[in-house]
């Protein structure tokens, strides 16, 4: 939310978009379904909507035929969810990142080259977003000759986990990825794996990744890795002149859940350029048009490469590690592009 | 007695884990008469009610109503087929008015099913009106309670209550009617109110009449028939004078009759 | 009268509801050591005055809106209800108000919170087993599965264990056997000669409260419409007619006798 | 599966299983004085682990300091519950009265994320972390801790109600209180001890649990199991709480072990039901009189 | 002010509606309904929609929760049922809209007897936590069964009518709309019957109900069975609504919010049920315009938007406990009471 606003202000300062300025609406939804409909339908009956930014998954599949059926808007979401990286079922929609399969997927390239043939188990919760990658990714590991040793379903909000370590020990992975969570129960389940002498990596996706969040583990963040598409705040490393621009504005840490916000109306406002330099109407398709012919773009930055959008993601991560020291997140791999 | 029986309950026993409360229990209530159950508390006399209404199930015994076993018989098609009664803690629904309380005692005889209900106008409508027409110029009329038909049962005084209980057991289109202490907590006035109601139902309706009640003033005056139970036994029955002048039958219930005498001796004793 | 008055109410009113009035400026002494009879038709407010004395109006949202009543002197408007009890004002309510699925023991350990705050010894189990044997047998069973005249031994019971000066009685014989009316009437009685328990004794059977109580008040619309020593009530002619049930001559009237028009009482007050 | 395996599966299943417990135990304290079904457990427990994070680290005070302020937070959230919520709903019906604490659950909930945010918070270390052993049998030394606190805890109340008469007091007033009143028994104080001792429970387990799995706005879920425990326990019994939590508990590890994590509600709510149906009132719940 | 209406029949004693004026503005009230969908933007439309399917189902809770005294936390779970019926008619049989309502109703209506069973010796909240436990359940089998898309869900096309695609607020209200309206008729015209009398009956004190020759289990089944029906036609209207059905779709918190609902708009009465449902839809919307409104001021007023509408929805439901335990309805007929006798009384 604050991602966006703050995009758009750096945007309309700098004279809009071929002289047109965007205007932002904002409502909350809380996450639920029926309220984020009742937003979209509010906010698309008073304004004339040509991007919109939704929240969950449920919402993004929800609203779809009404996009479709409008074809007047390009859509992008919080959401990494495997199923809307599919263009021909959601052709006006985008993810300004990798999907959770992708993440997945260079996870999984990290570990099969840093030990082929590795034991790795997958702990998720057992929601829509925990699911989402489990099956494809299994598949994924099976080519890059790993091996699943393990699959953890924990139910959600579940918070004693001391069974689940438990199966977790007798697998014995070299790798344990948590995917479905924000914090909890990971800390619980990495200290207890700790004590009982396990010396399993243990790895997270996008919403465990913040660096904020991590260090909340305690103990449990020291060499806590995890998969993160965009540069963290605080990476001074290489040229990145947007990173400036954010630090200049907000001096204290920004999550990455802003960058996500702050990416996603660069993209969009990309696809708006484009859209308008080949004198085309702002129409969903055409936006998606745009979006899509953005190759090699540079993101000021934010992404360490140049980065394309073949079809609803952008397939580009890199693995990061906690050093307890600097209580940072620290580049343990570089950009991997799949 | 000449009148045949309507209702023949015969080696009734029930127990309650240990308790005994009927052991054995036989007699028959005469039809068109008045029959009063007396006896100690705890003899299990409501729990006696309890079983011919179907709602206790016996270990052993049967009950003959109107000339066909009741065995197997569930509450419910025991109250369709004309058993009705009244409770000793009055057991009116306190969400309902007067009315409808009424209108619920012919819930067994009536028809409408739910899709009937849904649509209302039609086979619904023309057997609500028809039993509205009745309950009015029969019940209401008969026990002069005109003036508190839309009130709700729970702002009524207690005698009022239970001269709505009453109604709502004639309602239930009755060939007897089992009354379960019908003039408790009464004074003198009320109990002949209700005492005269009694009389008429069975009079002008023709219904039987089950009742058990303590005011031994009121049961010696109106039945016809006593069956007195102690300890879940039958230990006498009769006519009134017959049971009032049976020894055991003042040894276990009826006492002296004279509290006047022993509350002066006690008094004249701590002094 | 004999004694100075243990409780003395003067001229209350009770609303229930903010809306509902029962009781219209009624008032009453019960002196020291004397059991005094309080008779009405049903609905009169007789219970709604045990339950102003023993301050457990504001439970049925009920309140007394004028007069006062006085316990041993104290007005009972500035104590608590338990509070009452802990001084010695023992309310025995209508329908026993037993505990049901507490035992018949844990039922009278209940009423040893009335001890609390008085130096007085232990709680006397024994006392209460004494006047009722019945209890005795039946003390570790549920009171809810008592019959009625156990349960209303049990409430009576309840009543001793706390030690009161001054127990209000509310409807003792409701439901009860004749014999066990006058058994427990007869306890009443020696409960009083005996510990020198004042009483309150809220009463439809007219003929045996007056054999144990010393004065009688007679309530109708929330006010009292006679009241003098039982002996001056039972030569009353509506008192006859209308409590008792005697006939104009003195002999019992039949209910197989009354006619379907009958006088109806009328105080006029 | 072999022996090692399930020992410490039923190890870890016994630890949460005593939680359950405790907050069970708390849960039935409210119940048994004041018939009153609180939902709002989870969420007092949340607030305990809330609590302690506010003192501990908030105010940077020593967690031993924490606790018992976090436990007496408890207490004072209780007794204002009571007063404030509970009392003013006497006589109402019990749907009623639940409903009274199913919004009082959401507004805690509200208040927690108001002040603390939606993500999820862990509380700081302060119990020990070398790891337990029995035999050769791994326990979590947290879930240990946890399981000997809810037991000295259950303990103590058990012998509180067997050794005076404050368990009658309760059965009394949740009974009748017009009764209760009486017979001389001061209501409102039973009233609001038995929402001070429950509460400070509840927040006292809070902060157990809070250090076993770290506190969040969505933490109160906690209750619906133990909910479940206390179904299955009769709602009135405090042994019938023991009883359910530890079976509870121990349900949930061998299902979450051997059917997988996402078995452990279905399968401890499927338990319920067919319980239900054979024991209405639960395994030590009393049952109601029902005379005509 | 109007005077004691005096009626000469008991047909007009029992109607529903006993005054002319009564009706009078029920008619008006019905122009209002078929006028509004001319002159209302797309997201009051919507809105419209939401709140007539909140009162279908609400309607339905309070025959069974307000009625017949059966507490459920299982509305939501039987509007599930309801939805992914519909949803899997649709999707794989493409049967037409009506028929796929009334099969997903009437199986929700069967799975509510199966749950129902219990509430024959199963009492009280124990019952409600049963309930609870039948929602688990239900919730388990659609994220894990794969007709029912597992936690992924079902998106469905839309109904159509007469080659008509109902696919927005503006056609689909004329779907919605007259379908509650035709369920609130029968709940009231049930409630003047029989089987209404025995609903309170059971509710006030069932085991004296049976002695008077009203089979419980029957009546409890039924009572279940009618308010599941409700649920899954609500739920079926709330699938073409939105077209994608998710076991998040029905959370338990929405079983709440429908009892939260009947106890706010008052239980045991129609139009509580009504005004409950309404009101409860509405509440989350007006705190939005306020946070909207009050942005300028306080800049963070939209992300405290999410826990400030936890907090109240908890403190709509203890305030109107507390307050005015009979809900809105008695707030109603209060307000109707004083305009009636106006000029005399306060
Ligand atoms: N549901 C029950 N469970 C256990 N015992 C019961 C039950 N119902 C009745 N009893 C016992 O059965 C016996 C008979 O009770 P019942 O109520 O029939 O007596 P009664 O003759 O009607 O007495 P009263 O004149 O006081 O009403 C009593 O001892 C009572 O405790
Ligand atoms: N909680 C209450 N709310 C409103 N009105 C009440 C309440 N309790 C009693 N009343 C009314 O007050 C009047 C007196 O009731 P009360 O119980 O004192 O009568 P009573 O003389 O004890 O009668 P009974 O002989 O039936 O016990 C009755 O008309 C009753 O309807
Ligand atoms: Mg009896
Ligand atoms: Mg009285």
């Amino acid at each position: 939310h604050a991602g966006i606003q703050d995009y758009l202000k750096i945007l309309n300062d700098g004279g809009g978009i071929k002289g047109r300025k965007i205007k932002y609406v904002a409502e909350d939804t809380a996450y639920k379904v029926d309220a984020s409909v009742a937003a979209f339908n509010k906010i698309t009956g008073q304004e004339k909507v040509s991007l919109y930014y939704g929240d969950s998954t449920g919402f993004s599949k929800t609203i779809n035929p009404e996009l479709e059926r409008r074809g007047s808007m390009l859509m992008a979401g919080a959401s990494f969810a495997t199923e809307l990286n599919d263009p021909k079922k959601f052709p006006l929609q985008f993810m300004a990142g990798p999907d959770y399969t992708e993440m997945f997927g260079i996870l999984l390239r990290y570990i099969a080259k840093e030990k082929p043939g590795a034991r790795v188990a997958f702990v998720y919760s057992d929601s829509e977003f925990g699911r989402d990658p489990i099956g494809p990714s299994e598949a994924v590991a099976k080519e890059l000759k790993l091996s699943v040793v393990e699959k953890i379903v924990t139910p959600p909000g579940s918070v004693d986990v001391s069974t689940e370590v438990l199966k977790l020990r007798r697998a014995n992975p070299d790798f344990t990825i948590f995917h479905g969570y924000v914090l909890a129960p990971i800390p619980e389940f990495v200290t207890q794996a700790k004590q009982m002498g396990m010396k399993s990596q243990f790895m997270g996706t996008f919403w465990t990744m913040d660096n904020s969040t991590v260090q909340r583990m305690g103990d449990a963040a020291e060499g806590f890795m995890g998969v993160m598409p965009y540069r963290y705040y605080y990476d001074k490393d290489g040229t990145a002149p947007m990173l400036e621009k954010i630090r200049q504005m907000r001096p204290e840490y920004q999550s990455t859940g802003y960058l996500q916000g702050f990416v996603t109306a660069m993209l969009m406002a990309e696809a708006v350029k484009r859209t308008l330099e080949a004198g085309k109407e702002l129409t969903g398709a055409n936006l998606k048009a745009g979006l899509n012919s953005i190759k090699d773009f540079d993101t000021g930055g934010l992404f360490g490469v140049p980065i394309s959008i073949p079809g609803n993601s952008v397939p580009v991560g890199r693995i990061y590690r906690f050093d307890a020291k600097a209580k940072q997140m620290q580049p343990a791999s570089d950009w991997i592009k799949l | 007695m000449t009148a045949s029986p309507i209702l023949e309950v015969s080696g009734v026993s029930l127990a309650f884990g240990g308790v005994r409360a009927l052991s054995d229990v036989s007699f028959s209530v005469p039809e068109g008469a008045i029959t009063a159950v007396i006896g100690p508390n705890g003899a299990g006399k409501t729990s006696l009610f309890n079983t011919i209404s179907g709602f206790y199930r016996p270990q052993a015994g049967s009950i003959r109503f109107a000339g066909t076993s009741l065995d197997g018989v569930r509450a419910p098609q025991r109250a369709a087929r004309g058993l009705a009664r009244t409770f000793q803690n009055i057991a009116l629904f306190r969400g309902m008015t007067v009315l409808d309380n009424i209108k619920l005692g012919r819930h067994a005889h009536m028809r409408t099913g739910v899709l009937d209900a849904l649509f209302y106008w039609g086979r619904a409508q023309k057997e609500e009106l028809e039993l509205r027409a009745e309950i009015e110029e029969r019940i209401i009329d008969f026990l002069e309670i005109q003036h508190i038909r839309n009130a709700s049962v729970g702002t009524l005084s207690y005698g009022l209550q239970k001269r709505v209980e009453l109604a709502r057991a004639l309602a239930m289109r009755p060939r007897i009617l089992m009354l379960d202490e019908p003039v408790a907590g009464m004074n003198r006035e009320e109990t002949e109110d209700m005492a005269r109601f009694i009389l008429d139902v069975k009079e002008e309706w023709g219904v039987t009449i089950l009742m058990v009640e303590h005011d031994m003033g009121m049961v010696m005056d109106i039945s016809d028939h006593v069956v007195v139970l102690n300890f879940g036994q039958v230990i006498a029955s009769g006519t009134p004078r017959e049971v009032q002048g049976n020894d055991a039958v003042i040894a276990a219930y009826l006492g002296s009759g004279d509290v006047g005498a022993i509350a002066r001796r006690i008094k004249a004793e701590a002094a | 009268m004999a004694g100075p008055a243990v409780l003395d109410v003067n001229n209350v009113e009770v609303v229930y509801n903010r809306t509902v009035q029962v009781l219209r400026g009624l008032s009453l002494q019960v002196p020291e050591g004397e059991i005094v009879a309080l008779l009405g038709s049903n609905g009169a407010g007789k219970s709604t005055l045990l339950k102003a004395v023993s301050n457990l109006l504001s439970l049925e949202d009920g309140d007394v809106t004028a007069g006062a009543i006085r316990f041993r002197g104290d007005d009972i408007a500035a104590l608590t209800p338990h509070g009452l009890v802990r001084r010695g004002l023992f309310h025995v309510m209508e329908g026993r108000r037993i505990f049901e699925d507490l035992s018949v023991e844990e039922n009278l350990t209940a009423a040893t919170f009335a001890l609390t705050g008085r130096k007085l010894p232990a709680a006397d189990f024994d006392l209460v087993y004494n006047y009722f044997p019945r209890l005795h047998e039946r003390r570790k069973g549920l009171a809810g599965y008592l019959s009625g005249g156990e349960q209303q031994m049990l409430a009576i019971g309840r009543a001793l264990i706390a030690r009161p000066s001054l127990i209000l009685l509310d409807e003792p014989s409701l439901g009860l056997a004749p014999k066990l009316v006058e058994e427990i009437f007869a306890i009443i009685a020696r409960i009083n000669a005996e510990q020198k328990v004042s009483m309150l004794l809220v009463e439809q059977n007219a003929a045996v409260a007056f054999a144990v109580a010393n004065y009688g008040y007679i309530l109708e619309m929330g006010k009292v419409v006679i009241d003098g020593p039982v002996e001056k009530l039972m030569r009353d002619q509506d008192v006859r007619e209308f409590y008792l049930g005697l006939g104009g001559a003195g002999g019992e009237r039949s209910y197989r006798d009354i006619k379907h028009y009958k006088r109806r009482k009328r105080w006029l007050s | 599966m072999d022996a090692l395996f399930l020992a410490e599966v039923t190890l870890a299943g016994l630890g949460a299983g005593a939680l359950y417990a405790l907050t069970g135990v708390a849960f039935v304290l409210i119940y048994k004085a004041t018939r009153v079904v609180n939902l709002a457990i989870g969420e007092i427990l949340m607030l305990g682990g809330y609590a302690f994070l506010g003192f501990a680290a908030g105010l940077g005070l020593s967690p031993w300091l924490a606790l018992p302020l976090a436990i007496a937070a408890g207490g004072a959230l209780g007794w204002l519950v009571e007063r404030a919520l509970i009392r003013p709903m006497l006589g109402e019906s019990p749907i009623s009265v639940f409903m009274v604490t199913i919004g009082l659950g959401s507004i805690l909930a509200g208040v927690v994320q108001l002040g603390w945010g939606a993500d999820p918070l862990r509380l700081p270390e302060f119990m020990l972390s070398t790891p337990v052993f029995i035999g050769e049998a791994y326990l979590a030394p947290k879930v240990a801790i946890g399981f000997v606190a809810a037991a000295v805890v259950i303990g103590l109340f058990l012998a509180l109600f067997r050794f005076s008469r404050g368990g009658v007091a309760l059965k009394a007033t949740a009974a009748d209180q017009g009764a209760a009143y009486s017979v001389g028994i001061d209501v409102p104080r039973v009233f609001s001890v038995a929402w001070i001792l429950a509460c400070a429970t509840a927040a006292g387990a809070g902060v157990l649990v809070g250090a076993i799995g770290g506190i969040s706005p969505t933490m109160g879920v906690f209750g619906l199991s133990v909910l479940v425990v206390v179904i299955i326990g009769g709602l009135d019994s405090i042994a019938g709480a023991l009883v359910g939590g530890l079976l509870i508990g121990l349900v949930e590890a061998l299902a979450g072990a051997f059917l997988g994590g996402e078995f452990k509600l279905v399968v401890t709510f499927a338990l319920l039901l067919v319980l239900l149906m054979v024991r209405p009132y639960g395994l030590f719940g009393t049952h109601e009189i029902e005379r005509l | 002010m109007r005077i004691g209406t005096l009626k000469t029949s008991y047909a007009a004693d029992e109607a529903l509606f006993d005054s002319s004026l009564q009706r009078a503005l029920l008619v008006l009230l019905a122009l209002a309904a078929i006028a509004f969908p001319f002159v209302a933007s797309p997201y009051w439309l919507f809105l419209a929609c939401l709140c007539a399917i909140n009162v279908a189902s609400a309607t339905g809770l309070n025959l069974l929760t307000g009625y017949t005294g059966l507490v459920s936390l299982g509305q939501a779970a039987f509007m599930s049922v309801g939805a992914y019926t519909v949803a899997v008619l649709e999707i794989r049989l493409g049967t037409p809209f009506f028929i796929n309502l009334l099969v997903g109703a009437g199986f929700a209506a069967a799975i509510g007897v199966l749950v129902g069973i219990p509430s024959l010796k199963v009492k009280g909240l124990y019952l409600a936590i049963a309930t609870i436990a039948a929602s688990v359940i239900l919730h388990f089998l659609f994220s894990h069964w794969s007709l029912t898309g597992e936690s992924r869900g079902l998106s469905m096309p839309p109904a159509r009518l007469f080659g008509l695609t109902l696919d927005q607020p503006f056609l689909l209200y004329w779907l919605i709309m007259p379908v509650t309206c035709l369920m609130v008729l029968g709940a009231a015209n049930l409630l003047r019957t029989r089987i209404g009398r025995a609903f309170i009956a059971i509710r006030d004190r069932d085991i004296s109900a049976e002695v008077l020759g009203i089979p419980l289990l029957r009546y409890k089944l039924t009572s279940f069975a009618i308010s599941s029906f409700y649920a899954g036609l609500a739920g079926g209207l709330w699938a073409y609504f939105f077209r994608v059905v998710t076991p998040e779709s029905f959370p338990l918190v929405n079983s709440i919010f429908y009892l939260a609902a009947i106890i706010v708009g008052g239980m045991g009465t129609i139009l509580g049920g009504i005004l409950g449902a309404v009101f409860m839809t509405l509440v989350p919307e007006l705190l939005k315009f306020v946070a909207n409104w009050a942005t300028p001021i306080y800049p963070d007023a939209l992300a405290a938007l999410a826990p400030v509408r936890t907090i109240v929805f908890g403190g709509l439901i203890v305030g109107f406990l507390i307050i005015e335990p009979r809900g809105l309805a008695e707030i109603w007929r209060r307000l109707r009471r004083f305009f009636h006798l106006w000029p005399f009384r306060t």
